[in-house]
């Protein structure tokens, strides 16, 4: 049996007004367990809260029951008393008489009826409180970004500025991620390389961060503040240390037929390559697929002309095996397959190319040098039409639901850009919708229009034919329900972007929760919305929804933030309300490790002594760190072996007996 | 390989051509085709309204008859092809359908219950899956070197995608594989899944002459000299416009030609 | 009238098993159709036409007698509404009324050609009659 | 309110997640919006912590009506905590329909913090449906009864 003292608040006239305060006195002294009651005008005062501090000392009190306010306002402040008391803060409960009682009801006998029920309650379930203490774990101060797009780069560089170590796992032989291969960036045209690759340099030279290029993630381990990650760094079969750069391996490899990733393959790249000039590190890999000495054992020229002799054909994947206190995922995007939308003619047409491919057509650096060509026969187009949503906002089997949200504006940007080169080509645009939240991003847009005489006409485009020397767009403008066929020489497809593929196996591995769509899931849409549900693991970039730029660097920096609250932490103190199991209870069913959010729970083979029999049991095991206290395990439990500290089926159980008493 | 086989109204009678190389080819290739007993006639068109019931019946009927032998069922026609697939789909998908239909059948005199157990097949498909178009070019005796043949796919076989699981709805290579198959050169054009008009050439004949048109123009702008359907429908409407400049044939013309067992 | 209106409405929407709530306007139905500019009302006016509600116009237009169900619209829709579908639900609310077939046998004989196949006259007649 | 019987006075026990409903019942509160008495309140992390049982119990106990608020689906704090809550509940209807305790005993309603007006609604309809219901004595245990 507790000892429970009982503290009723007037707060002022608040409920002193309509409940009779003294009456809730007498009626709690001669409930089972209260030693002492007492009221007080103003109980979150500090005379009120040393009058509990005293009354716990003088009573010898093991728990309290304060009458006050909701719980959401003075809690805190009456658990923190409670401690100064010496006693457990898990001990206080609150029995809300204000919000839920005196501030609605007007009869005073109804009213201190319900103020006593509540009571009632509170005292039945600090009855069954029994003393939480939060678990305390070590932070490793370091954090991982998993890839190496502007989303990483950015968070690493944050990070790093505050002072702690990054490492970033790039999956490619560079850094820089999509906005590399960018032309321009909308709405202020300025060009993507000249604003990035000062980043890419700052990161590789940056004293806190490690990168890791043409790596990946194999395994990951631990939980928020300690997590054991694995490292595969493949095999660049060139020897980081001992490579100047130089180039001539490339320049010397005689097979250059594979297709440049990153020119999406408009153009082809030797077998020992760096993706662009400037690459970072700017150390080349072998693809060993295309190289010859690889495939027939003859060649080997690179090893030949390289004069520091980094060329090392027996180089074997590398295992790193890293510890962190924080996960960052800035896996970014790629842009869909375009194998189901035949009726735009892009397997079929080398005339009709995607955005991204348009990207790489017009920078200076790509593989036309940007002059504006056909890729079937080198021409320079008289009219180029662009067809915006293709595969987003389609609900079928071959699209993607939601809007890619980039589209309207680099669409914009394209037509501009060819625009101010080439006033003399025509450029049409099929748009459904032209959506353009943001600063400047409408004005922008309509410049495209107004200035540069681009003309937008409503209407999803139904076919486009090649008829060899041009393309037909078949296509009905909505606005006049007129049928178009439209001739041009350049399609572009503004296509919808989907996560990476390999976001799905790496959110598995740090027990992240993706959506239908493969987007990493926010652990809260609203108000935690870089954060992953899962502690310790933040969201960067597209990786969570399709962002542009600026929101990509705002919700990297955000990110960074977020770990660097984690990181500046020596210690991790938990929410001690967490779920427990009772091992004797389980049965091993798994049913509470499904239904945890954040996979907190897992099975282990644990000894178990039920009832003098020693035996090896699979049961539930709860991570601390991970577990959140909500409770769905406890409910789902079908032995009942599962319970939720604070909130267990007893105490739940009594202040249900005590209301209906 | 034995199969049922659900002619169709036309191949008895205007596309005699089509329904007897057909049988020809098979016999050469070995496989049989059994003639539905008492096969009635599909509409030739499908049936769209959820509630059309009454309509559907002929098409239920040769299924269940294919089904209870064991066979998977072969059409050439695409229009009796795409009526027996969908309807044979409504039966698997739609609850509210299959407990009419099978209510229409219990009151027949072997009532049984229908849940679209059948497999339907075209003989494209057969030719494709079940002989393999290798196998099938290892047959040819008289390979049609040098002919320029356009596919016409037409709408039918291949629209809508999620049910007729024919080929790719937007790039379809089927045809051109057989074509490639019987050493004829493929001549791949836009228009090859455009419609060719259909039952519209009936009272709307210029607008039926005028999509054949673009479709015709569009094949010979590619280098067809000739072009091959599966469908009698699309082969009239097509030669009814451009006979004399494009002329449209039924594949299993060629088919037979090449395997060298054509009777002139 | 109003109220025969909701009625007709919900009846070409369960006929149909068309979703005309989903359509996003992107005109991709009508920018499909081989038969549009044969048309009084487009694929595309044709749901929106439902969703509002307007059917006597759906059922007075000249639209219904040429689209020739090549589900072009129905396959490269983005959004599944199936525009065909409306289109023969529209068809077929016309010719379940007494005396409104399109097609009589009587006029069958003047529109034969010797080529003509059978296919045809039976497709015909199941679009245009009953 | 119309009230059947006068001399009735429900029992009624509302379970609120801490993060919406809770938090909408305090606005109800501070905005002094009035809700009848009978509602007392048991203050949950999730909606998907209350077990169905904590329902049966508290009808077993004597209560007229039990109602469990959580916030909207899509809002949970939690994520997904309130999608278990609706399917959880949707079986404990079917149940009680099966029992032979009307339906309208047991509700289940989204209130988010900001909705303290519909919180205070929502009580008011609840309790006038147990008012129409009257006492709950088909699944009380009378052994239970103090008196």
């Amino acid at each position: 049996m507790q000892r429970i003292g009982v503290f009723v608040c007037h707060c002022g006239t608040n409920i002193a007004g309509t409940v009779d305060v003294a009456e809730i006195v007498e009626m709690a002294k001669p409930e089972p367990g209260v030693v002492h009651a007492a009221e007080y005008p103003y109980m979150c005062s500090e005379a009120g809260q040393n009058m509990i501090i005293n009354a716990v000392k003088e009573h010898n009190l093991s728990g309290v029951v304060i009458c006050s306010c909701s719980p959401r306002m003075h809690e805190a402040t009456f658990r923190k008393a409670a401690e100064k008391a010496g006693l457990n803060p898990y001990m206080v409960e609150i029995a809300n008489i204000r919000e839920h009682c005196s501030w609605i009801h007007k009869d005073k006998a109804e009213a201190t009826q319900k103020a006593l029920t509540l009571t009632r309650a509170a005292i039945a379930k600090v009855q069954l409180n029994s003393p939480l203490f939060p678990d305390e774990s070590p932070v490793t101060k370091r954090a991982l970004v998993i890839g190496g797009g502007i989303a990483g780069i950015q968070t690493a560089l944050d990070i790093a500025d505050a002072g702690f170590e990054v490492d970033i796992v790039e999956s490619t032989p560079s850094i820089g991620g999509k906005m590399a291969q960018l032309d321009k960036t909308f709405p202020t045209l300025d060009c993507a390389a000249c604003i990035l690759t000062p980043k890419m340099v700052d990161a590789s030279a940056h004293e806190n961060i490690t990168l890791y290029t043409y790596s990946q993630v194999d395994k990951v381990e631990g939980f928020v503040g300690d997590f054991t990650v694995t490292i595969r760094k493949k095999a660049r079969s060139v020897d980081f240390e001992k490579c100047t750069g130089c180039g001539a391996c490339s320049e010397k490899c005689p097979s250059k037929k594979s297709p440049s990733e990153f020119d999406q393959g408009l153009c082809t790249r030797p077998a020992i390559y760096t993706p662009f000039a400037q690459a970072v590190p700017n150390v080349p890999v072998i693809d060993r697929e295309a190289c010859l000495k690889f495939k027939t054992g003859k060649c080997g020229l690179c090893e030949t002309v390289c004069a520091p002799k980094a060329i090392n054909f027996e180089q074997e994947d590398e295992l790193v095996e890293r510890k962190y206190g924080a996960v960052v995922m800035a896996t970014g995007y790629e842009p869909v397959s375009l194998d189901k939308f035949g009726e735009y003619s892009y397997d079929s047409s080398p005339d009709v190319i995607t955005s991204l491919e348009f990207e790489r057509l017009t920078n200076a650096a790509g593989p036309t040098g940007g002059a504006l060509t056909r890729l079937s026969d080198k021409r320079k187009p008289k009219s180029v039409t662009f067809i915006q949503c293709v595969g987003s906002r389609d609900v079928t089997q071959r699209g993607k639901a939601y809007c890619s949200k980039i589209c309207c504006m680099y669409t914009a940007k394209h037509a501009m850009l060819i625009k101010e080169k080439y006033p003399d080509i025509e450029v049409n645009i099929f748009y459904i919708d032209v959506r353009t939240p943001g600063k400047a991003f409408d004005e922008f847009y309509r410049r495209a229009e107004d200035e540069y005489g681009v003309r937008y006409i409503k209407g999803q485009v139904g076919k486009v034919i090649d008829n060899g020397d041009h393309l037909q767009i078949q296509a009905v403008d909505m606005l006049d329900n007129k049928k178009m066929e439209l001739q041009t020489d350049m399609v572009v497809l503004a296509t919808a972007i989907e996560p990476v593929e390999s976001a799905k196996s790496i959110a598995t591995m740090l027990t992240a929760s993706i959506d239908t769509n493969n987007f990493m899931t926010e652990a809260h849409p609203k108000l935690r919305p870089v954060e992953s549900p899962t502690a310790g693991v933040f969201l960067s970039g597209v990786c969570q929804g399709p962002k542009d730029i600026p929101e990509t660097v705002a919700q990297a920096g955000a990110a960074a933030a977020k770990v660097i609250g984690l990181l500046v932490k020596d210690k991790l103190m938990s929410n001690p309300c967490t779920a427990k199991p009772d091992e004797l209870y389980c049965n091993g069913c798994s049913v509470c490790e499904n239904v945890c959010p954040y996979g907190a729970i897992s099975y282990e083979d644990c000894e178990v002594n039920d009832h003098g029999v020693r035996e090896v049991r699979r049961v539930a095991q709860v991570n601390k760190a991970l577990c959140q206290g909500c409770g769905a395990c406890a409910v789902t439990c079908p032995s009942g072996a599962m319970d939720l500290q604070g909130f267990s089926n007893r105490q739940i159980q009594a202040e249900v007996d005590a209301i209906c008493r | 390989m034995v199969y049922s086989y659900y002619p169709g109204c036309t191949l008895k009678t205007k596309a005699k051509e089509l329904d007897k190389n057909a049988r020809l080819c098979a016999q050469a290739l070995g496989f049989t085709l059994e003639e539905v007993e008492a096969w009635q006639c599909c509409g030739a068109v499908y049936p769209m309204g959820t509630d059309e019931i009454a309509t559907k019946l002929p098409a239920v009927r040769a299924l269940h008859a294919a089904d209870e032998k064991g066979q998977s069922i072969v059409t050439l026609c695409s229009a009796c092809h795409h009526v027996l697939k969908r309807v044979n789909e409504d039966m698997r998908q739609d609850k509210d359908l299959r407990t009419k239909v099978n209510n229409y059948i219990a009151q027949e005199e072997e009532p049984y219950t229908y849940n679209g157990e059948a497999n339907v097949l075209h003989y494209l498909e057969v030719l494709r899956d079940q002989v393999g178009f290798d196998n099938l070019a290892a047959k040819v005796k008289n390979p049609l070197a040098g002919r320029k043949i356009g596919a016409y796919y037409g709408c039918m076989l291949l629209r809508p995608s999620s049910v007729m699981q024919f080929d790719d709805p937007e790039n379809p290579t089927i045809f051109e594989d057989f074509i490639k198959a019987i050493g004829a050169e493929p001549v791949v054009y836009p228009y090859r899944n455009e419609c060719c008009g259909g039952y519209i050439s009936l009272k709307e004949k210029e607008m039926a002459e005028e999509m054949a048109g673009k479709i015709a123009d569009n094949a010979l702008s590619k280098g067809a000299e000739v072009l091959i359907t599966a469908c009698p429908l699309c082969l009239y409407n097509m030669d009814k416009k451009t006979g004399e400049t494009l002329p449209t044939v039924y594949f299993t013309e060629f088919l037979a030609e090449a395997l060298g067992i054509k009777e002139e | 009238m109003h109220g025969n209106n909701d009625y007709q409405q919900e009846q070409i929407r369960t006929i149909s098993g068309a979703e005309d709530r989903k359509c996003m306007k992107c005109g991709k139905c009508s920018a499909s159709c081989p038969s549009y500019d044969s048309m009084d009302i487009r694929p595309h006016q044709f749901v929106s036409y439902l969703r509002g509600g307007d059917i006597d116009a759906m059922l007075s237009s000249k639209s219904i007698w040429k689209c020739i169900s090549c589900f072009a619209c129905v396959e490269r829709c983005p959004r599944d509404v199936k525009p065909a579908q409306i289109i023969e639900a529209a068809r077929l609310m016309v010719i379940r009324q007494q005396g409104e077939n399109y097609l009589s046998p009587d006029d069958v004989p003047e529109l034969l050609d010797p080529e003509l196949p059978q296919q045809l006259l039976a497709s015909a007649f199941r679009k245009y009659a009953k | 309110m119309s009230v059947a019987n006068k001399e009735f006075k429900p029992l009624i026990v509302a379970f609120c997640c801490n993060w919406c409903s809770y938090a909408g019942a305090d606005l109800a509160g501070t905005s002094r919006l009035a809700y009848p008495a009978e509602v007392k309140i048991i203050k949950v992390p999730c909606s998907c912590r209350v077990n169905p049982l904590f329902a049966l119990r508290a009808f077993q106990k004597g209560a007229d009506g039990v109602i469990i608020c959580g916030c909207h689906p899509g809002d949970c704090h939690y994520s997904t905590g309130n999608y278990y809550t609706r399917r959880r509940i949707t079986l404990l209807y079917s149940l009680l329909d099966y029992l032979g305790i009307e339906k309208g005993r047991t509700h289940l309603e989204w209130v988010s913090a900001a909705e303290g007006t519909k919180f205070a609604a929502t009580m008011n309809k609840f309790v006038e449906t147990i008012h129409e219901l009257g006492e709950n004595v088909r699944l009380e245990d009378l052994r239970c009864k103090s008196e």
